[in-house]
């Protein structure tokens, strides 16, 4: 294992000083946790975001951390979802009086540790709503299992249920956009290397050296599939199939589109990519509102990406517009 | 043994601290295979983490050694077995709160147990999760009479190798459908040492 | 080689294709070049800024075409610097009647092909003017040999002649702006995987699984010294240490800093160097006035990153928090 | 062999696409060693828009061929070898403009085109780059009279050979310093294609 790290055991409390190093203007830590929170918090009147999850996303979830996103983000060890406290000490960093909104990725993990901290906090009578995004039709949907991951899709929910908090949404306006955005979002991945967990260094998951590996998840969880490695053009067909499948779009239909790098795939195989993504859709007739292009959640050093997405009307868009100040995400 | 002690009790969590400790890197391993490879890790930093706490403490009760234990757990193991352990224990100090923890309680203690995992993870059994390893034991203690090392080892080994051979439906191992097959549950194994290390103290204990 | 490509000689044109579709609203392509200018491009009275190089090193330079930023970006073939009939394509383009200034980091490839463009343009009649920027300071400053590399230190160029042109600077103004950049910013890198130009199939080198290199350039070329591998506080240290040798600064001196990966380094890790970074420049009694963490210039797949100190007066403080809209520089 | 004839000079561009394409892979590797790693990659790109460009037209002069080499290499090969070997060209082109290519006008187009390379890349005899190897051919055929393949072939190679043990001040390779000594320089070694191409047109046209 190679990494410009310190001890494999700090590498969260390394990087969330780094981070604060960088943004001191935007951003704090709240003290003796892994959380980050805007400067600014709690905004008055503002009903507060709060998401995170395992480390390992960057810059999910810190770098979507500013005004018209998130108001924090908590930090877990890598791949590993943050600890109720932690999550409760964010919940009350944030609240304002109007309320806590989490904003949850649909895994075991992350959904327990979030309930838990939310239950927490109402003991304190903070109100707190929540997500649990679950954008990943690689995995079936379904009430008998834990049901579709949630991957980078959730960069549109901070997004979107950012701004309606922002323009002054109550608790419950955010709850119904964040749902809008769930239900509208989906996301598909594929890797063609594995990464390592500084503490466990060892890769997590091996592929030959022609193999691909459709549909893993972005801690390195197994895919759905594995096989031969193919090109630019098949990997988005197979991609945006999965996703359009899911997604049901109709001709003249608005989306915004996200191609998501996972760690190592250079920005030039996520535009090579896109442009044939764009290709896709065009066929199809429906409209581009806006893409992104780059990484927005990753996964360590992994080789891979995903194509995301959201089905838009005029209310998303709008919101999708707005001013965001993270330092990942800055419009 | 007819009580689990205060010494017990920490004897308890310091042989299950050594097997995770131990089998750090096989259970991240484990986990690789069907999870996302982080629950050796995971589990050594929190039973580390439960050591610490435990011996900077004086214990009167068992019941505060789970409650501590379930609090350390809880804050500082993270994923998805750090709730439901936490729950697991918590539900212990509850059961044990108050009373000498003798064979009937203790089992009372582990039923109750099992019942928080469940709800907590919404999981039943047979899904491949340790609440495989849990029901089993609960129903070992349920069927039997006082502390006996092997029904516990046992009933243990069989939840957790139990585990293997069945599809999971929850937990990160559900991405995964069919390929889960054949593969062991990381969580059952962990709870194994777990119920492994109680059947140690209690053969000590005897 | 994995990639996620079409074919391998055809890297360019499939990523300008995808770059353009992901952002038709701020940039165009010249046709039949491989040329990415701002859409609006020539601004009437405004000097034209020109850069590129090599591709391979996204978001550079195509990420930084923008307002407040840079008109144009020639993308050559893989870590080849585009050719005169390109780069005069590109000086056509955004020139509005104020002239063209040329960003050109020091390679030898570079400077000869964007001299003969210049050479072009001017029998055109088209005023041109250009700095060479060579900040790597990895590589000795000799006048009798190449001299040092350009890397990522070009970025504040782009950012603050920018600045400068956008705010109706002259061509003249541009060019002592550029140059004071120049004199003042300073970068060094280290790399501990190699990368694959899709062309070639194979690794620009070899690294052993222990080994690190320090000052490789950002091409694949070999580097100064080969060591074991360091902890991320020894990197910052080594770095940031050959930096300041080179930029003598002073206690209370302000800088910014600019922590860059170079395409597979886990911005957790940048996050972890920079905050020693941070330690290392507060130790002196240096001034942090901002920093940029991520990735600005990079070398395909290559793990690594960079160093960058820029030194500060009231003038590139002013310059450098102008707005600036490129898809990969938003301020 | 007398005079060069378009020809000639269409042959020696063939050849030396040829040997560029067949060692394209050499070529990158040598450069891998002390460069970037694309010289074997941008030569048989370049190489290969030449021989495209030739086959499309009708020549009447070896001026006009060197001049479409000269402005396809210019055009389609970039880095530091598409200007140089583009300004050698276009040299070449000059010198034979409206002339007989006889062998003084042959000379004197590679001296021509060595101080176009000299100028343009600021780079003189010994740095370690290809005007190592026209240098040596230049002066070779300065001292002699007549085509001559293998005076042409023989220092053509000692000028490549000599680029091996030398440290590159110019290019690329100047950032390794003294460990650039030991490797041949592949600009050297395309250029030494060129000339050996060169040879041979000059066997086979005798
Ligand atoms: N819903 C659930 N109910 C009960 N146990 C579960 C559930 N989900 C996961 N587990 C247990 O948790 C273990 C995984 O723990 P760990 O790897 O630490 O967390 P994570 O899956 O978040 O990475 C699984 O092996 C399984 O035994
Ligand atoms: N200043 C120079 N003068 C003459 N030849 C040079 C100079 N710089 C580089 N070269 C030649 O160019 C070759 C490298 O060409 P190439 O790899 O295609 O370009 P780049 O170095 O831009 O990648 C070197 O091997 C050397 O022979
Ligand atoms: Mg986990
Ligand atoms: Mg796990
Ligand atoms: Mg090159
Ligand atoms: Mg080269």
């Amino acid at each position: 294992m190679k990494k410009i790290i310190n001890d494999p055991n700090q590498v969260v409390q390394d990087m969330i000083k780094g981070l604060v190093a960088a943004y001191p203007n935007s951003v704090k830590q709240l003290q003796g946790t892994t959380v980050i929170a805007r400067k600014d918090a709690p905004v008055a009147n503002k009903v507060g975001l709060v998401s995170g999850g395992g480390s390992g996303h960057e810059p999910a979830h810190a770098g979507f951390v500013g005004k018209g996103l998130l108001d924090a983000a908590v930090a877990g060890e890598v791949f590993t979802s943050p600890t109720p406290d932690q999550v409760f000490e964010a919940i009350k960093a944030v609240d304002s009086g109007s309320g806590v909104f989490l904003i949850i990725k649909n895994y075991t993990g992350d959904v327990l540790n979030f309930e838990m901290a939310a239950e927490l906090a109402e003991a304190e009578g903070i109100k707190v709503e929540k997500v649990v995004v679950n954008d990943d039709v690689a995995v079936e949907d379904s009430s008998f299992t834990t049901g579709r991951r949630g991957i980078a899709g959730t960069i549109f929910v901070h997004k979107i249920a950012g701004a309606m908090a922002e323009k002054g949404g109550s608790l419950d306006e955010v709850k119904v956009i964040a749902e809008k955005v769930v239900a509208n979002v989906r996301s598909m991945g594929m890797a063609i290397s594995p990464c390592t967990v500084p503490a466990a260094g060892k890769p997590s998951f091996e592929l030959a050296a022609d193999e691909m590996e459709v549909g893993m998840g972005i801690h390195g969880e197994p895919g759905i599939e594995r096989t031969k490695i193919a090109s630019a053009d098949e990997i988005a067909v197979e991609l945006t199939g999965k996703v359009l499948e899911d997604l049901e779009l109709k001709r003249n239909d608005e989306i915004a589109v996200m191609v998501n790098g996972l760690g190592s795939t250079p920005e030039m195989e996520l535009f090579i990519l896109n442009g044939k993504v764009h290709d896709i859709l065009a066929e199809k007739g429906i409209n581009v509102y806006k893409t992104f292009v780059g990484e927005y959640m990753t996964s360590l050093e992994m080789a891979g990406c995903s194509v995301t997405l959201l089905k838009l009307d005029d209310e998303l868009k709008e919101l999708l517009d707005a001013e965001a100040l993270g330092s990942a995400f800055h419009s | 043994m007819d009580n689990l002690q205060v010494e017990h009790a920490l004897d308890w969590m310091a042989k299950t601290n050594e097997k995770i400790q131990d089998n750090k890197e096989y259970l991240t391993t484990l986990d690789q295979a069907i999870g996302d490879g982080d629950h050796g890790i995971n589990m050594a930093r929190g039973f580390g983490e439960v050591m610490k706490k435990l011996n900077g403490e004086a214990y009167q009760h068992a019941a505060d050694v789970m409650k501590d234990a379930a609090m350390t757990l809880m804050s500082k193991v993270g994923g998805a077995a750090g709730p439901l352990y936490g729950t697991a224990f918590l539900k212990l100090s509850m059961t044990f709160k108050g009373t000498d923890v003798d064979y009937a309680t203790f089992s009372k203690g582990i039923e109750d147990a099992l019942n928080g995992v469940k709800q907590r993870g919404k999981a039943e059994i047979g899904e491949k999760t340790l609440v495989d390893v849990w029901s089993a034991v609960a129903n070992a203690l349920r069927e039997n009479e006082g502390f006996d090392s092997e029904v516990i080892l046992q009933s243990a080994k069989s939840g957790m190798e139990g585990s293997k051979d069945i599809k999971a439906t929850k937990g990160r191992a559900a991405y995964l459908g069919d390929r889960s097959i054949g593969h062991l549950d990381p969580g059952s194994v962990s709870s194994f040492y777990l119920f492994e290390s109680l059947a140690e103290v209690i053969n000590e204990g005897a």
